[in-house]
């Protein structure tokens, strides 16, 4: 079947068959391979991309579903070759992975929740990224990345004092 | 794991859904897929055929009517959990929201999904057992009408027609008095499948009499049960924790309850009538914390 | 995983055209939930085929159906072996007849079965529910085919 | 081996790890993301039986599909290749990639399809008819070993694998003069480390170049030789490209069996192949579980709760075939008595095989179960005195004057101070405090204890086990190498020659280059060859890669200096003791203006060879392979051995409440002092902390392969196989302590493996401390929600608390 999907704003036609998922098609159809199969049943999370800004699970959908919808990896959102996010920055400043195998999915995660909620507690964070498996780091690097972000984001977000 | 091949179809409206529906005996609905897709890709699941219904708006909405809380069978859970009527009028509801799943099944999941895929530990299915709600669903160009009580016959197995499909959930609204809502569940993880949930919905009048009661426990046996014995025991009466878990406990005596690797028939009976006892007292508490405009 | 299988189902009428009906590979092919086909391939043998369908799950399964131990009309042994798609199984139910008092016929099963392969490594947690509920649907089209009434 | 100062300049040092840019955004090179051209792909038809005669493959189905290209039997296989590597003298428990006439464990890989798309070859797999007739099974591993069990393996006659019992020390004349005796059962359950990336590999052979690529996500020393060995080519015809990402392994991406199929499939049909295992695959056939261990253990100690002697008597269950994972048995040798003072042990070792799925390596290599065997039984210990389960440990533990410390076992342990880390945790978390929280709870109807544990990480060993459980194995070392060559514009490229899994190596090795040649660490580049172009190494197994890695890229900088120190000495005329290098120049000490940099001594090496010394090798280029500090012998014939050289400690103090009425702990505060000598990066070492808690939090409370009567494997998918959320692995506070090591350049000791050493012992204190006034105990990983329940309420039922409490 063809579908057009709409990747990091750039529409894509591809030929699927109605059984492979967004997540077969971002890797196999357009190269993205920043979202990773781990499960794909739909419990370890590896797989999260936004979908119209949600994250969601790329493997527990149909690329054949996904036309029409705003879709974005991790490679929508890196600023640009050689640039990071602030959240991207973040991670790499608590060091918020290991094997970064989960990594993408986890910072897709955390956008959503900063898009949302620009002041999570820890609490929050903990549980926008509950349904992301990490075997590697026990996840405290990851909060504190979320965290780091969070405050970050704030920072530049906040207008600037008067007289500075 | 990789699905078996199927065939792919997106209907206008609802009558060419059960048009498709009726037309292919392998033929499947799917909505958010949370549940039926990880069965395909395990290949549990095989339809010949899948009619996504995600997008047709006439079955996306939360609206209150007739005393009732309706909401469309492709209503995304994100959108229940967030939606300010819910939060007002159906606070049961509203409560059990962030159990399912996770965030990012429920973004996608839908509630006519959760219902029809009909899982014993479900949480939309436990409050609308408890709650009386009516399913309504649309064969062969006309509607029909199940209750909760009925629809819900085994693990992943319901009422509804195989030609059928789920456009409508309706909770009846309590305006009876103070309400008072409570839940728990006891799972491995936090977002794993109970083992043991409950529910309860009670009204109390100004008097401390409980004037309503409602609760239901999911995960025990098969399909959500209401806990009859125990509404009856309490409705009209001033609540007396003393004489409330023997009732549950009768109540509970004669389920066959199920076992499984994660939680054993003696557990699964004990924390029921543990935790029918938690969401009745937390119930009897809120509705006494709340002002009598609360409902 | 093993499964234990019994039960008792009152039918209003005598045991002999139950026990007929029981062993009547026709009766038997209406009543076994998704049976496509039931051939013999020896005395009181069949060759079995299922396109088993529970609600979203469903797969094909091959196997076979030995009508054994017969005591007419009041004893039989039923055992089915076989594997498909979903998995394996097999399981063996003895059938026993008898009439009340009031002249109905009481069938008695009991029996265990074994449920293996891909549905008892991911379905664990619904597979006894699921089991039962198909057992459920045997009878409530055995009841339908012996006696008319649904 | 102390040359190296003391204070440093990027060791310890809060860096980032370099590795964390390309993997935050997507860029991490994952097997699964390589694009070889004309990849087929590769699903697996596995026996839905524990035991299992192949009767007959019916392939005509399959075949005949459209896009499919073949399918594969074991038979076929087997004819063209030799049995995998197995470490323990087994001859008849042959192990091969697919089973041949006989299948040994339910999900046992038995036919290999290859089609264009894996979805195709799933298909396909469902087609090939397989008929089996099942044969007799045993599951358990004490059914195993009674007489009239079903033999796993006829040819090998019986289902022990293993059998050897060690004494070290006096055990019968301790135990004789010790007042007081215990014993205790426990059993470690089959769980394992689930890394999120299943194994995946893709092969492609040149038959005009006769070479065989690897792309594979590998954790595993001699991968390219067994790989080799095993598809009958010399080693030098197999190339394993090492610079793929790994994600997460903790010991289990091993990929033999893997590997020899798609390489045999490759080499076969022309074109290549790559497996990635499906989640179902990974749980059920891949390397995927660990130990599942009953320990048998008395001690012999005294009124003052000072235990003299131990028994331990290990059996483990290793599924159907000898893997790696009888040596897991062996590693625990190591640190047999862990950090306490008992001075004489008998310790026997079993290992059998059963119908279940082969066992691999997993993290710590089998000392996580022994510890936590250990250290429950150090509690009963002190339950059986009414003596404070702390003040037990802290009588038995080793003190810091007595190190080096001689274990029985025959290793010494370098470095420690035991006692001091303890009491920095119980004064960081305020200890009296936590007791009087505990008791506040118990107060308030919760049941509620503290946990303590202890561990030992041994690291950075040699193999010694191999010998050790295998006379006829005379392997003693493992080395690990790095190169380092600094090119002819002056920039710098260290080498490293494994693969990596989310450890920080290329940090590590860039940050120990930059601190023994005084440059930023950013300059040096750290690139990971390919088998044929690399040095000796055996990957990163055993806590070793601090050590051995961080040792060989010292010793390899050390060279490099030396080599520019010589140049410089011979261009500036100086003596060589005078020539002093700092920061990539050499001066003369006597006349500092006298200088060489960087780029002059670049120049020379690379283009002006009538400067160099005479004799010197023009360019710059040196290499250094590492021996294990404390080297390697054979085991004594009574089974002394130092296999590692360096021992981490922690200690881990937790609380944890339980609803009575549930059943369900929770970890409401978690404390640890780590100690790993000196800490080359604080952000990995923090980490592996942490995940190592985690996943012992997940060995204690959720995580199990459990299997039915019938051997079917019923936690083969997420669902039922429960890793760690963000909601179960609560905020954990590190303490840290430094003891160096005397043996490593920096002091430093491995970091990988204690968090998982800990967590399961200190979980199960925990909870057997809230237990205690229930008078009843656990001696079971993993503690179930749903088993604790029970056990609660039937030992309330029996003292006549009521229920129903709220």
């Amino acid at each position: 079947m063809r579908v057009e999907l709409t990747v990091n704003g750039a529409i894509h036609g591809v030929d699927v068959e109605p059984r492979t998922t967004l997540l077969d098609a971002l890797r196999d159809n357009l190269g993205l391979t920043g979202a990773h199969a781990g499960c794909e049943h739909g419990v370890c999370g590896a797989c999260t991309v936004l979908c119209d800004g949600a994250a969601v699970r790329s493997c527990l959908m149909f690329a054949v579903q996904a036309d029409g919808i705003a879709i974005t990896t991790i490679e929508g959102v890196t600023p640009g070759p050689g640039e990071l996010s602030i959240l991207q920055d973040a991670f790499c400043e608590t060091h918020g992975m290991q094997c970064g195998y989960c990594t993408p999915a986890m910072i897709l995660a955390a956008h959503a929740l900063l898009t949302n909620n620009p002041a999570p507690s820890r609490g929050d964070i903990v549980d926008a990224i509950s349904g992301n498996i990490c075997r590697c780091t026990g996840y405290a690097q990851i909060v504190d990345a979320i965290a780091l972000a969070a405050e970050r984001i704030r920072g530049v977000n906040r207008p600037p004092e008067a007289g500075a | 794991m990789k699905a078996a091949p199927f065939e792919y179809s997106r209907p206008a409206d609802i009558d060419e859904a059960c048009a498709l529906l009726g037309g292919d005996e392998g033929a499947r609905i799917i909505a958010g897929g949370q549940t039926l897709v990880p069965m395909m890709a395990m290949r549990l699941s095989r339809p010949t055929r899948l009619i996504d219904v995600s997008r047709i708006s006439a079955l996306s909405y939360i609206r209150e009517e007739d005393g009732h809380l309706a909401i469309g069978a492709a209503t995304r859970q994100c959108v229940v959990e967030n939606d300010p009527i819910v939060a007002t009028r159906m606070p049961l509801l509203a409560a059990v929201m962030p159990w399912i799943g996770h965030a990012a099944t429920r973004a996608r999941g839908t509630v006519g999904g959760s219902l029809a895929n009909a899982d014993p530990a479900a949480e939309l299915a436990l409050v609308a057992v408890t709650l009386d709600a009516t399913l309504t669903y649309r064969e062969a160009g006309r509607n029909g009408d199940i209750p909760a009580s009925e629809f819900f016959i085994g693990p992943t197995i319901t009422a509804l027609p195989m030609a059928a499909c789920l456009m409508e959930v309706r909770f009846p609204i309590w305006r009876d008095g103070h309400i008072g809502v409570g839940f728990h569940e006891v799972s491995a993880r936090r977002s794993d499948f109970a083992f043991v949930s409950a529910a309860a919905q009670v009204t109390v009048d100004e008097d401390g009499i409980c004037r309503r009661i409602a609760i239901g426990v999911g995960a025990v046996t098969d399909v959500p049960i209401r806990l009859e014995r125990v509404e009856q025991e309490l409705s009209g009466n001033r609540p007396d924790a003393a004489r409330l878990r023997p009732a549950i406990e009768g109540a509970l005596a004669d389920v066959d309850v199920t076992a499984d690797l994660h939680a054993s028939a003696p557990y699964r009976r004990r924390v029921a009538a543990t935790l029918a006892l938690r969401a009745i007292t937390d119930a009897l508490a809120s509705a006494k914390q709340r002002g009598p405009d609360a409902c | 995983m093993k499964l234990d299988i019994g039960g008792e189902e009152t039918f209003p009428m005598a045991a002999e055209p139950l026990w007929t009906a029981l062993n009547d590979p026709a009766v038997l092919k209406k009543c076994i939930p998704g049976c496509q086909d039931m051939i013999a391939v020896g005395d009181d043998r069949y060759k079995l085929i299922l396109a088993l369908r529970v609600a979203s799950v469903g797969g094909t399964f091959e196997g076979e159906i030995v009508l054994s131990d017969k005591i007419a009309p009041a004893r039989c042994r039923v055992s089915v072996t076989g594997s498909g798609t979903l998995g394996h199984g097999e399981g063996s139910a003895t059938f026993s007849l008898a009439s009340d008092a009031n002249g109905a016929a009481i069938m008695r099963y009991a029996g265990e079965g074994e449920i293996g392969g891909l549905v008892a490594g991911v379905g664990q947690r619904v597979l006894k529910g699921v089991a039962k509920h198909l057992v459920g649907q045997f009878f409530k089209a055995f009841r339908r085919e012996v006696t008319g009434v649904v | 081996m102390s040359e190296a100062p003391r204070t440093f300049r990027f060791v310890s040092s809060d860096r980032r790890v370099r590795e964390d840019r390309r993997f935050v955004v997507g860029k991490g090179r994952f097997a699964a993301d390589i694009a070889v051209p004309g990849l087929r792909h590769v699903a697996l038809v596995t026996c839905p039986y524990p035991a299992a005669r192949i009767v007959g493959i019916d392939k005509t189905a399959a075949l005949a599909m459209p896009g499919v290209h073949y399918v594969l039997d074991g038979r076929e296989l087997a004819a063209a290749t030799l049995p995998l590597a197995a470490g323990l003298d087994t001859p008849h428990v042959p192990r091969r990639p697919l089973a041949v006439d006989i299948a040994r464990y339910a999900g046992e890989w038995v036919v290999a399809v290859v089609a264009d798309t894996r979805a195709l070859a799933e298909d396909a797999a469902e087609r090939v008819k397989i008929s089996y007739e099942r044969l007799p099974f045993v599951l358990d591993a004490e059914d195993a070993l009674k007489s009239d069990a079903p033999l796993v393996h006829a040819g090998h006659g019986s289902n022990v694998l293993l059998d050897r019992t060690f004494v070290w020390g006096e055990v019968e004349r301790d135990f004789a003069e010790s007042p007081r005796h215990l014993s205790l059962r426990v059993k470690w359950g089959r769980s394992s480390t689930v890394p999120i990336e299943t194994f995946a590999v893709a092969a492609s052979w040149d038959p005009w170049r006769e070479m065989l690529d690897v792309w594979a996500s590998i954790q595993m020393p001699k991968y390219p030789d067994q790989t080799a060995t095993a598809l009958k080519l010399p080693a030098s015809s197999v190339r394993v490209h090492y610079d793929v990402d790994v994600g997460g392994s903790y010991g289990v991406k091993r990929g033999i069996k893997h590997t020899v199929l798609v390489g045999y499939l490759t080499k076969r049909l022309g074109f290549p192949v790559r497996l990635i295992e499906d989640r179902l695959e990974n749980m059920r056939g891949g390397d995927a579980h660990g130990p599942e261990r009953l320990f048998d253990v008395d001690v012999a100690f005294d009124d003052t709760g000072v235990i003299r002697s131990m028994r331990m008597r290990a059996l483990d269950n290793v599924g159907a075939y000898a893997g790696r994972s009888p040596f897991q048995l062996g590693k625990p040798v190591g640190a047999i008595v862990g950090p306490y003072r008992i001075r004489s042990v008998q310790y026997r070792a079993i290992a059998v095989t059963s119908n279940k799925t082969v066992q691999e390596a997993v993290r710590a290599f089998g000392q996580s179960p022994t510890n936590y065997a250990i250290e429950r039984i150090i509690e009963e210990v002190a339950n059986s005195l009414g003596l404070d389960r702390l003040e037990a440990r802290r009588r038995n533990l080793i003190r810091k004057e007595e190190f080096p410390y001689l274990i029985p076992s025959g290793s010494t342990y370098d470095s420690g101070d035991y006692h001091t880390v303890i009491d920095k945790v119980l004064a960081h978390a305020d200890y009296g405090a936590l007791v009087a929280e505990r008791d506040r709870l118990r107060a308030g109807g919760m049941l509620a204890g503290i946990g303590l544990a202890t561990c030992l990480e041994p690291s950075g060993g040699n193999s010694s086990f191999e010998p050790l459980l295998n006379p006829k194995n005379t392997t003693t070392t493992w080395m690990d190498s790095c190169r380092i060559s600094v090119d002819a514009t002056g920039a710098i490229t260290a080498t490293m020659h494994t693969a990596s899994a989310g450890q920080g190596h290329e940090t590590l090795v860039g940050t120990v280059v930059g601190e023994t040649l005084e440059l930023d660490p950013e300059r040096i580049r750290v690139v990971r060859p390919d088998s044929l172009s690399a040095l000796p190494s055996n990957s990163p197994v055993g806590s070793r890669m601090a050590v051995m890695l961080g040792g060989a890229a010292f010793h390899a900088a050390r060279k490099l200096r030396e080599k520019l120190v010589a140049i410089a000495s011979h261009d500036l005329g100086v003596p060589l003791e005078r020539a002093h290098y700092r920061e990539g120049g050499v001066f003369d000490r006597d006349a500092p203006e006298r200088r060489l940099g960087w780029m002059d001594l670049v120049t020379v090496a690379h283009r002006n060879f009538h400067k160099l010394p005479p004799d010197m090798e023009p360019g710059l280029s040196v290499s250094h392979v590492m021996q294990v500090p404390t080297g390697g012998a054979l085991p004594t014939a009574d089974g002394r051995v130092q296999m590692y050289p360096c021992f981490s400690f922690e200690f881990h103090l937790i609380l944890m409440a339980i609803d009575p009425e549930l059943g369900k702990p929770e970890i409401r505060r978690y404390v640890v002092g780590h100690d790993c000598g000196t800490v080359i990066n604080p952000k990995i070492v923090h980490g592996m902390t942490m995940g190592g808690i985690a996943h012992g939090i997940g060995a204690a409370l959720y995580e199990e392969f459990a299997y039915d009567d019938e051997g079917q494997l019923l936690a083969q998918s997420f669902m039922d196989y429960l890793l760690p959320s963000s909601h179960e692995v609560p905020p954990v506070e590190i303490v840290h302590h430094v003891t160096p090591s005397p043996h490593t350049v920096f002091g430093q000791k491995g970091s990988g493996e204690s968090g998982y050493l800990g967590a399961p012992a200190a979980i199960a204190s925990a909870i057997n401390d809230a237990l205690k006034p229930l008078g009843i105990s656990v001696n079971t990983l993993p503690i179930k929600v749903s088993l604790l329940g029970d056990m609660i309420a039937a030992a309330r039922e029996k003292i006549g608390e009521p229920q129903g409490v709220e």
